[in-house]
């Protein structure tokens, strides 16, 4: 049970995390800033394992896991494979008492999520390597990777319940320490907010808990379980109605979907965004935008979709036009906002609605894109809140009106706010494109020229960032203009530790829109094992 | 023989008595006796079971529940003697610091 | 009957054996704080020989400690709570382990043979919620070790740094003295839940109840040198008087009906019934009336939220779990042992239902915006009476599932691990409350303001129990609820309903008692709130002070394994092994 | 001023060696397996050599900033982009050898397939409305070299290299530019590399994706002098302008994939049956969504506006960007369309497309017709490079338009003629206005450089400051007189022979082949034929002709290095490159894919060239022959003499134009002189001047509808949406309070409410029995 790789990749930052802070904080004051600089190397290290850790098990594609040949609720490093015979017999279960158990797996839907968590951790402590309270901070930080990889590995709705609501408290607690001036509010916001969102979805679960089943499991108190795996056989076989029936089904399907939207977030539960990220911390907004909406997304197609299938036939049209509406709405938003990183939470706004687009086109492209899209925003958003980072460290300030010509200054910050807006605004090459194109095709072929809008937003997402662009990095003469925030000083370049993060970064970013087939392919497989094997069975009979 | 019937309805009587006066006066004491009332109301019920079914623990019963409103009384009182002490007062409108 | 009996004969000795310690514990707290220099002179004229007997006099100073007290109550407890355990260890199903005391005073292996009149019934239900009062008296008499009397205990420390050495002499006798009062209280409380959850007859159970509840009665009113004190002990006693009075009325009204009120034979009469006699229908109504005042169910809590702002935390505690725990034991021997019929659904269900919903809603709206954390906590804890009662109502189905769970078993156990877990977490929150209590705070959520900055690891198990009271995953609040509404889920839907025709349409179709289950969880969803804004006024405000709270280690180190337990008990092996203690219990409940 | 001349020697061989990578390549390939590795397998390197190069001089140039050797020796990071340049150029030439050597052909083409971008699954519904799974599905990226894209590649090689070099002399001597030009080198190469992919890629998808990176050098580079708020504005314009282009671009390619099941154009150009019927009306929305991709990217009309103002970027970006190579994006794009078109029994198209040639046509015809009025009155030097670019590009559209338009009537031999002429008129104008750009740059650079140093304000770009530096830019002035004689269609140089084949199969198509809707683009280029010799003519004389207008125009002379030499080599293609390759057959090269010289072959040297003079100049039909010569004499002679008139004067005596042009000068000298003054202050000027109001327009139009609408959309987001949260919590906190009132703090009101719920209990259980 413990010597799963994907056991320690989620346990092992959590403890480690615990441990780092608790040293930290027992440190006698005297020594306390040596011993952070050591713990807050200890913590980078260890952050580095757990990526090389994640990128073994991906380059084992390569000798033992054929990630395109799984099949649907298939996963490799699988610690509970066959779960009902597994769970009783003991190997795997948490809390036999009502059903739960330590069931951690990996496919193409989940697998380029942990990777891109075990990513983006290290490179977000790099990009704010010198945080005050630098050991506390990146202890959080390793916290909320195991966190966040819990919530991707786990096939225990009960566990990945508990991961999903324990991703809040470091995030929490970064905005609330490290955060800008308004950040009790936004901290509040953020955590009422998806808390609440989340008790939605937990209604869901729990409904479907009690469907699931398990007569022959000893020892069960509520005779039930919470297994995915276990649902999933049940929900997989349209004939024996998930739920009691369709009417149950799209129950539930509406309350994991207002659950899982708030934490996207589309449109109208976005408010929480906006506000949480101009406060957090750069590296709490890049692990927010990076990781923590793809938990929605990531939700919303394991539990949402794969479960309930039929539901989501039905409910395409409400997909659509959510998504429809955060992309467009978001985009006109972005382009009324004054505030560099607020603009930018609302382009996560917008881009996360692709995702929406995506998975309702029901083509396994689109889903694939949808996919697709989850990793490439996840490098690249995080990218565009390095950037306003950068701004908001070195110019303190993040009013796009208050400065002009700052790459003059800064050639490096304007050299990385350039390729990360490009790449969000879906450079071609560049990771953002390959999802685009991708549910664009699909879009075309399941609903044709409502493509316009999707579209058009493309022009509006351009026009904002150039704008964006425009007014800080650009004009200004010849001389520049500094904004007041910086009361005179010099102005100063990105660090190395900043410049070296961004630079990953960006090296991914365009790696994956260049070789997008390195994860696409997984996913594609993914979406396209569970559009024939599930969709086109509810398709057809649900459709007409 | 008065029959257990007529007990009982006294009891009763002595009930709605009891609890009208416990939330129509403001004096604690009084209201400590109306509570009072109501426990005697009890044990007059009990003596009317033990007549009628000629069960000798309905005596007990009586005994026991006069002790606990003896106890009851007592308690009542030590806390009623507090409340003078802090506030001057047993008049149980008068004391209202905590509500809401 | 003669006390005697119950001493000597050896069964009874060992089936009593908690609660004769807690005796013995409270004879200790009378002797022990009163040894002393006391010496018998000699009636012999001109002579001054005197014979030391220990006794009264000038004490010693090791005796009068002021700790002494609190530490015979905690380890009698303690050593209470470890036999209840104990009894529990082996074969907690068999007959072996289950005890009728009967009038004279024995013992019997078996109830159901039993000639003579049953008082008592010792099982794994019994001993499982005596582990539960106890502890949660444990816990108030730990936090009481360090902080008694409250407010006055500083003004002797300001007179003592003055130099005045002889006032601390009185300040530590008063404290010694008082600490004996307290702790005498608490026992006496724990030996009348003691006596409500082993007995076997309605009356005795009453006597037990009377105990426990004028016991609190004081201990409410105990902090009499600050204003509140005593006015939260005035309501709650008077309440909570004419509520036992009422009880009592409705006793003798079964009395009357029945001429008997050992809760077998009551079961039986009442099965017997062709249709219900009013008197007996009126009897339980007054009955439930008590109980809803002690498990504080609305229309009857309002008392509640001034006594346990008014008293001192630990105290509060203790009335919003043990006594909660109390209540329900009551109800279930009213409703379920006396009342529930062989088959099809109990008369009362509506009753409860109704009563269900009003309390959860009533309590969580009025602690929504409740400005004292005492006062929130007191409707929370009036909310959580709901959510048992909803599962009672649900009991009242007497739905038998196929299968190899029983289904009043499932709500039963579920109701058992709440008021269990509900012992770490709730009264974990109280004894949080009272550390700030001890510096005179408390009563106000400002109070509470930036409590993270000065005691990181005291907030963090304060949000936890929020987090746990919320019924956050994988806490055990959470597993606890969960539990509950799988119980109403289990009663009310079957395993070939369909949900074809819309949610709705079927929920229609489903028993109301249902809806039960979704006003829990809307309930424990609007719940969340203010929960949570405890949780931020602590890590957002600004603290009043940067001073450490009150040393106290080992409530410290209490509050920790609260915290551990909360934790523990949602997830993980120990989970599993209260899991099986309370469906143990509760198996032994329907016996 | 010596040394920099050595340090152009110096270079020399180490451009030289670059050039001789294919060596390298072959001799690599024999090393790793054994047999050389063709041109085809390393036509890969061309686009990526570059690419990779784009953030290595980024980089380096970053982290050496200021740094004296990286300065002088790498020129700051020009060196490695020549060198770069010169490997691509070395491939295209190796590849175009071997194109030519394995006489591959539009049927033919040389194809190699590089890798799977992303592979797929779709599904579609059957015709018995049941879902099924339709394919697996990949978009591959691979190369597709046929001889159009062979020509566009080496064009755009050869002119980057070139430019490239221009650069050297022109950039890295400018002290605005000083530190910054590593910037301008990698971002040059990057879009080399999409210039280069662009036309190499074997599906529209990856011709789109360079499409964009393409855009994104130009926003890049149009913003090089970013601290200009013009050149920041500008950039922002062009990238959005185009972008309204690409986005419908983008919903053809998704269209197209609908369509056909793939974008790789082997799939889409092949038998069309294998695909099922193909829906014409479908097919014909995909196209025009093609086209105007196009249109932005070539800035026509109506997405014109961009390019006038992209001339705030570097004269060499406008060179190479904004009139040789990018803009020919959206030609190639159109030009890739005859396989649809094509029903002639040479490919698989489609009838009933010839609406869209047409609208081709017309947007051809409108905007050349536009973009030569509103050159008419630009003072500027570029501008009026950049207005001529537009409208000569919109020649190229309304040729290819006419071609469709031959295509998709089935009349093969005039289709070839025309898609001939205008891929040919593409080659001579990348030629002529890339080196006009660069002579135009010169003067410019010049100009500068006379005033660089003293304080008052003069626009070195304003050809009102100029004058008469004809004899003190040789080589600049003679440059200019071919490339603009090569533009206006002088007989025999240069764009002759390709624009005469455009206006005649126009007018061939129009008047006799019954196109009578092309009728309108055809006189509107005809017209363009005369206007283009007067905007061109103006601007000639305007710069070179007369006295000098400026102290500092009196000033200027040529001495930078590295600028004549790509100046010379394009004046020798533009002057003669037109009528060699006219005479080897590069019309029917181009369009038909016969061979190059077939004519020389058959027939023998002279006869080829008397027989393409003869076509060129009289063609056997008779309306022909008069469209012929109507056109070339108001481009020859009309034009350019009302432009002398106006314009046209002797040099400052004492000076001497060059041999090869002095004889211009007396000439437009000859014409008397006309004041126009009347004229410049009317309100037609002034409405040129505002470009016809186009970009006010456009301005308008987003100032008053997307602006505010965002604005009412954040001010709804924050106070309606967020509002609507925070109400919810607002009520919820009044209905606590009023809850908590009940708790009166009154005992007796307590005990009220226990005995009202009693009675409660008691009725209610009551009444449950």
């Amino acid at each position: 049970m413990f010597g799963n790789p994907l056991t320690i990749l989620t346990l092992g930052p959590i403890l480690a995390g615990f441990a780092f802070m608790l040293v930290a904080w027992a440190a006698p004051p005297s020594k306390r800033k040596e011993i952070s600089q050591y713990i807050r190397l200890l913590i980078f290290a260890f952050s580095l394992l757990l990526l090389s850790l994640s990128t073994l098990m991906f380059l084992e594609s390569y000798s033992g896991i054929s990630w395109t040949s799984l099949a649907l609720n298939e996963y490799v490093y699988d610690n509970c494979a066959n779960a009902e015979i597994a769970i009783e017999a003991g190997g795997c279960s948490l809390v036999d008492g009502f059903g739960v158990s330590w069931h951690v797996g990996v496919d193409g839907l989940s697998f380029p999520m942990v990777w891109l968590t075990t990513l983006l951790i290290p490179i977000s402590m790099l990009v704010e390597w010198n945080a005050k309270k630098g050991a506390q901070f990146h202890s959080l930080i390793l916290m909320m990777e195991g966190a966040l990889i819990g919530v991707f590995v786990s096939l225990d709705l009960f566990v990945f319940y508990t991961f999903w609501e324990l991703t809040l408290i470091p995030m929490f607690f970064l905005i609330l320490l490290w955060g800008g001036e308004n950040r009790k509010y936004a901290a509040q916001k953020f955590f009422i907010y998806t808390f609440t969102a989340s008790v939605l979805m937990l209604l869901g679960i729990l409904v479907m808990y009690y469907f699931t089943r398990v007569p022959v499991w000893d020892g069960n108190l509520t005779g039930r379980a919470f297994d995915i795996t276990l649902m999933a056989s049940s929900s997989n076989t349209l004939g024996s109605a998930f739920l009691g029936g369709f009417g149950m089904q799209k129950a539930v399907f509406l309350l994991l979907l207002v659950g899982f939207a708030a934490k996207m977030p589309s449109v109208p539960v976005h408010t929480w965004l906006p506000d949480a990220h101009v406060q957090a911390p750069t590296a709490g907004s890049m692990l927010l935008a990076g990781v923590m909406l793809k938990m929605g997304a990531y939700g919303f197609l394991r539990i949402a979709v794969e479960l309930l299938p039929g539901a989501m036939v039905h409910y395409q049209l409400l997909l659509i036009v959510l998504g429809m509406i955060s992309l467009v709405y978001g985009a006109m938003v972005c382009l009324g906002q004054t505030n560099l990183k607020r603009m930018v939470a609302y382009s996560s706004v917008s881009h996360m609605g692709l995702i929406f687009i995506g998975i309702a086109t029901m083509q396994p492209l689109g889903i694939a894109g949808a996919i697709f899209m989850m990793l490439a925003h996840g490098i690249i958003s995080p990218y565009l809140f390095a950037v306003c980072g950068a701004f908001k460290h070195h110019y303190h300030t993040l009013e796009i009106g208050s400065m002009r010509g700052i790459a003059k200054f800064s050639p490096w910050l304007g050299g990385h706010m350039m390729a990360a807006w490009m790449g969000s605004l879906g450079l071609p090459l560049m990771a953002g494109f390959v999802a685009e194109v991708a549910i664009m095709i699909a879009f075309w072929m399941a609903f044709g020229w409502w493509v316009i809008l999707p579209a058009l937003t493309l022009i509006i997402t351009a026009a904002y960032y150039l704008w964006s662009m425009q007014r800080t990095i650009f004009e200004g003469g010849d001389e520049g203009q500094l904004p007041d925030s910086l009361h005179g000083d010099e102005p100063v370049d990105v660090s190395w530790h900043e410049n070296a993060g961004m630079f990953i970064l960006a090296v991914f970013a365009i790696v994956l829109g260049v070789l997008p087939f390195i994860f696409f392919d997984m996913m594609s497989s993914y979406s396209n094992e569970f559009v024939t094997e599930v969709l086109l069975d509810v398709l057809n009979e649900v459709m007409p | 023989m008065i029959p257990a019937m007529y007990l009982a309805s006294l009891g009763a009587i002595l009930f709605c008595i009891g609890l009208l006066g416990v939330f129509t006066n403001k004096n604690g004491i009084i209201v400590l006796m109306c509570v009072e009332i109501m426990l005697n109301a009890v044990n007059l019920n009990f003596v009317a079971g033990a007549l009628h079914y000629g069960d000798v623990t309905g005596w007990v019963f009586t005994a026991i529940a006069i002790a606990i409103a003896a106890a009851e009384v007592a308690v009542g009182l030590a806390i009623f003697l507090a409340l003078f002490s802090s506030r001057e007062s047993i008049v149980l409108d008068e004391v209202m610091l905590l509500r809401n | 009957m003669s006390t005697l009996t119950l001493i000597s004969d050896p069964q009874t000795a060992t089936a009593l054996l908690p609660e004769f310690t807690l005796i013995v514990g409270i004879a200790l707290l009378i002797l022990i704080p009163n040894l002393g220099k006391g010496t018998f002179r000699l009636p012999i004229p001109n002579t001054n020989i005197r014979i030391p007997y220990l006794f009264g006099g000038e004490r010693f100073a090791f005796t009068s400690s002021p700790r002494i007290p609190g530490v015979i109550s905690v380890f009698t407890l303690l050593f209470s709570t470890a036999l209840a355990l104990w009894s529990q260890m082996e074969e907690p199903l068999s007959d072996s382990n289950v005890w009728c005391i009967a009038t004279t005073g024995e013992a019997f292996n078996s109830c159901a043979g039993m000639i003579e009149p049953s008082l008592l019934k010792i099982d794994g239900f019994s001993r499982l919620l005596e582990i539960v009062f106890y502890g949660a008296l444990m816990l108030c008499g730990v936090a009481m070790w360090s902080r008694m009397p409250a407010t006055p205990r500083f003004m002797i420390h300001a007179q003592v740094l003055a130099g005045r050495r002889e006032d601390e002499r009185i300040a530590k006798l008063l404290d010694n003295r008082r600490q004996v009062d307290f702790h005498i209280l608490l026992l006496m409380v724990a030996l009348g839940m003691s006596v409500v959850v082993l007995a076997n007859d309605l009356f005795v159970l009453f006597i037990g109840l009377e105990l426990a509840s004028l016991s609190s009665y004081v201990l409410v009113a105990f902090m009499k040198e600050n204003d509140e004190a005593p006015e939260a002990g005035m309501k709650y006693f008077i309440v909570g008087s004419v509520a036992s009075a009422v009880g009592l009325y409705g006793i003798s009204l079964l009395y009357l009906w029945n001429g008997n009120l050992q809760i077998s034979e009551l079961a039986s009469s009442w099965q017997a019934m062709d249709s219900i006699d009013p008197l007996a229908l009126a009897g339980l109504a007054f009955i439930v009336v008590t109980i809803g005042f002690k498990v504080s169910a609305a229309p009857f809590h309002l008392a509640a939220p001034d006594a346990y702002s008014g008293a001192s935390s630990p105290v509060a505690g203790v009335l919003a779990t043990a006594s909660k725990a109390m209540g329900f034991v009551v109800l279930l021997r009213v409703l379920v042992s006396i009342t529930m019929p062989e088959s099809g659904e109990a008369f009362w269900v509506p009753v409860v239902g109704l009563l269900a919903a009003v309390t959860m809603t009533w309590g969580n709206f009025g602690a929504l915006s409740s400005e004292s954390p005492k006062r929130m906590l007191a409707y929370s804890s009036v909310a959580h009476a709901g959510y048992l009662l909803a599962a009672v109502a649900a009991l009242g189905l007497n739905t038998s599932r196929e299968g190899d769970h029983v289904v009043a078993e499932l709500i039963v156990a579920a109701m058992l691990f709440h008021l269990t877990v509900l012992v770490l977490f709730k009264l974990g929150s109280f004894l949080v409350l009272s550390m700030l209590e001890s510096e005179g705070r408390g009563s106000k959520l400002e109070d509470l303001y930036g409590l993270a900055k000065r005691e990181p690891l005291i907030a963090t198990a304060l949000f936890i129990f929020m987090l746990s009271l919320a019924g956050v995953p994988p806490l055990s609040g959470f597993l606890s609820k969960l539990l509950l509404v799988s119980g109403i889920v289990d009663a009310t839907v079957h395993n070939s309903m369909t949900f074809d025709d819309g949610v709705i349409a079927a929920i229609r179709s489903l028993h109301w008692v249902f809806l039960l289950a979704l006003f829990v969880f809307l309930n424990s969803a609007l719940s969340l709130f203010y929960y949570l804004r405890v949780g931020w006024v602590m890590f957002f405000e600004d603290p009043p002070t940067r001073k450490r709270l009150v040393y106290a280690p080992f409530l410290r180190i209490t509050l920790m394994l609260c915290m551990v337990g909360t934790l523990a008990f949602g997830i993980g092996p120990l989970a599993d092994h209260l899991l099986t203690l309370v469906s143990n219990a509760a198996e032994t409940f329907f016996g | 001023m010596s040394d920099t001349k050595t340090s152009e020697m110096r270079f020399l061989p180490i451009i030289g060696l670059c050039l001789l990578f294919p060596l390298l390549r072959m001799f690599g390939g024999e090393m790793a397996t054994g047999t050389p590795f063709t041109a085809l397998e390393s036509a890969f390197l061309i686009p990526l050599i570059p690419m990779v190069i784009f953030p290595v001089i980024a980089i380096l140039g970053q982290m050496n900033h200021g740094d004296e050797a990286w300065r002088e020796r790498f020129k700051e990071g020009g060196m490695i982009a020549l060198c770069t340049l010169a490997i691509s150029l070395s491939l295209t030439i190796w590849l175009a050898i071997e194109f030519f050597t394995k006489g591959s052909s539009f049927e033919d083409p040389l194809r190699a397939s590089v890798f799977n971008w992303i592979n797929f699954e779709t599904i579609t519904q059957d015709a018995a409305g049941n879902w099924i799974h339709l394919k697996s599905d990949s978009l591959g990226v691979g190369l597709w070299i046929d001889n159009v894209s062979m020509m566009l590649l080496f064009v755009a090689s050869f002119l980057c290299f070139l430019i490239c070099w221009f650069s050297l002399g022109y950039m890295n001597t400018d002290p605005v530019n000083k530190d910054r030009n590593h910037r301008f080198y990698a971002e040059f190469v990057l879009f080399t590399a999409g210039m280069l992919g662009m036309v190499l890629a074997d599906s529209f998808l990856w011709l789109f994706i360079f499409w964009e990176i393409m855009g994104l050098c130009s926003y890049l580079l149009i913003g090089f002098y970013y601290e200009r708020p013009s050149a920041a504005y500008a950039a922002k314009k062009a990238f959005l302008t185009t972008r309204v282009g690409d986005v419908f671009l983008l919903i053809g390619l998704l269209m197209l994939y609908d369509i056909y099941g793939s974008l790789e154009f082997a799939v889409i150009f092949g038998d069309p049956s294998l695909h099922g019927t193909v829906d014409v009306n479908m097919l014909r929305w995909a196209l025009i969504m093609l086209f105007i991709g196009a249109v932005g990217k070539s800035a026509q009309f109506p997405l014109h506006v961009w390019l006038p103002d992209a001339m705030e970027g570097p004269t060499p970006v406008s060179a190479l960007i904004h009139a040789a190579t990018m803009v020919n994006a959206g030609l190639y794009l159109v030009a890739r369309f005859v396989p649809f078109f094509d029903v002639t029994g040479h490919g698989h198209g489609v009838e009933g497309l010839g609406d869209v040639a047409i609208l081709i046509a017309w947007i051809g015809g409108i905007t050349a017709f536009m973009a030569a009025l509103i050159a008419f009155v630009q003072n500027d030097i570029k501008k009026v490079l950049a207005y001529s670019t537009m409208s000569q590009l919109a020649y190229i559209f309304t040729g290819l338009g006419v071609a469709l338009w031959f295509y998709n009537h089935g009349e093969h031999h005039a289709a070839v003629i025309a898609f001939g002429a205008s891929m040919f008129h593409l080659f001579n104008h990348a030629m002529a206005k890339g080196m006009l750009f660069m002579a135009s740059g010169s003067v410019i650079h010049e100009m500068h450089h006379a005033h660089h140093g003293s304080h008052d304000e003069m626009d070195p770009q304003d050809m009102r400051n100029m004058g008469g530096l004809a004899g003190k830019l040789p080589i600049t002035s003679t440059a200019m007189a071919i490339g603009s004689a090569s533009i206006i269609g002088i007989p025999l140089i240069g764009g002759f022979w390709s624009k005469e084949g455009i206006v005649a199969e126009t007018w061939n198509a129009a008047a006799l082949h019954g196109g009578t809707w092309l009728l309108v683009p055809a006189f509107l280029i005809l017209l363009t034929a005369g206007m283009t010799g007067f905007y061109m003519t103006r601007m000639w004389m305007m710069t070179f002709a007369g006295k000098p207008k400026t102290v500092y125009a009196d000033k200027v002379h040529e001495h930078t290095p590295w600028i004549p030499t790509p100046l010379i080599t394009l004046s020798v293609i533009s002057l003669l490159g037109g009528f060699a390759l006219a005479v080897l057959g590069a019309t029917h090269w181009l369009g038909e894919a016969e061979a190059f010289g077939t004519a020389i072959h058959e027939h023998g040297l002279v006869f080829a060239i008397l027989d393409t003079i003869v076509h060129a100049f009289l063609p056997t039909d008779m309306f022909l022959f008069l469209i012929t010569w109507v056109a070339i004499s108001i481009s020859l002679v009309v034009g350019p003499a009302m432009a002398m008139r106006i314009h046209g004067g002797r040099l400052k005596s004492g000076e001497s134009a060059p041999r090869l042009i002095s004889w211009i000068l007396p000439l437009s000298s000859k014409f008397g002189r006309t004041q126009v003054d009347d004229l410049a202050n009317s309100g037609l000027a002034d409405a040129l001047h505002r470009r016809l109001y186009f970009d006010e327009l456009y301005d308008w139009a987003i100032g008053k509808t997307v602006i505010p609408l965002a604005y009412a959309l954040s001010w709804f987001d924050k106070n309606v949406i967020d509002g609507a949260i925070k109400g919810i919590e607002w009520g919820s906190q009044k209905i606590s309070g009023d809850v908590r009132k009940l708790t009166t703090g009154r005992p007796s009101d307590y005990i009220m409410m226990a005995v009202i719920g009693t009675f409660s209990i008691l009725i209610l259980l009551w009444g449950v029995i």
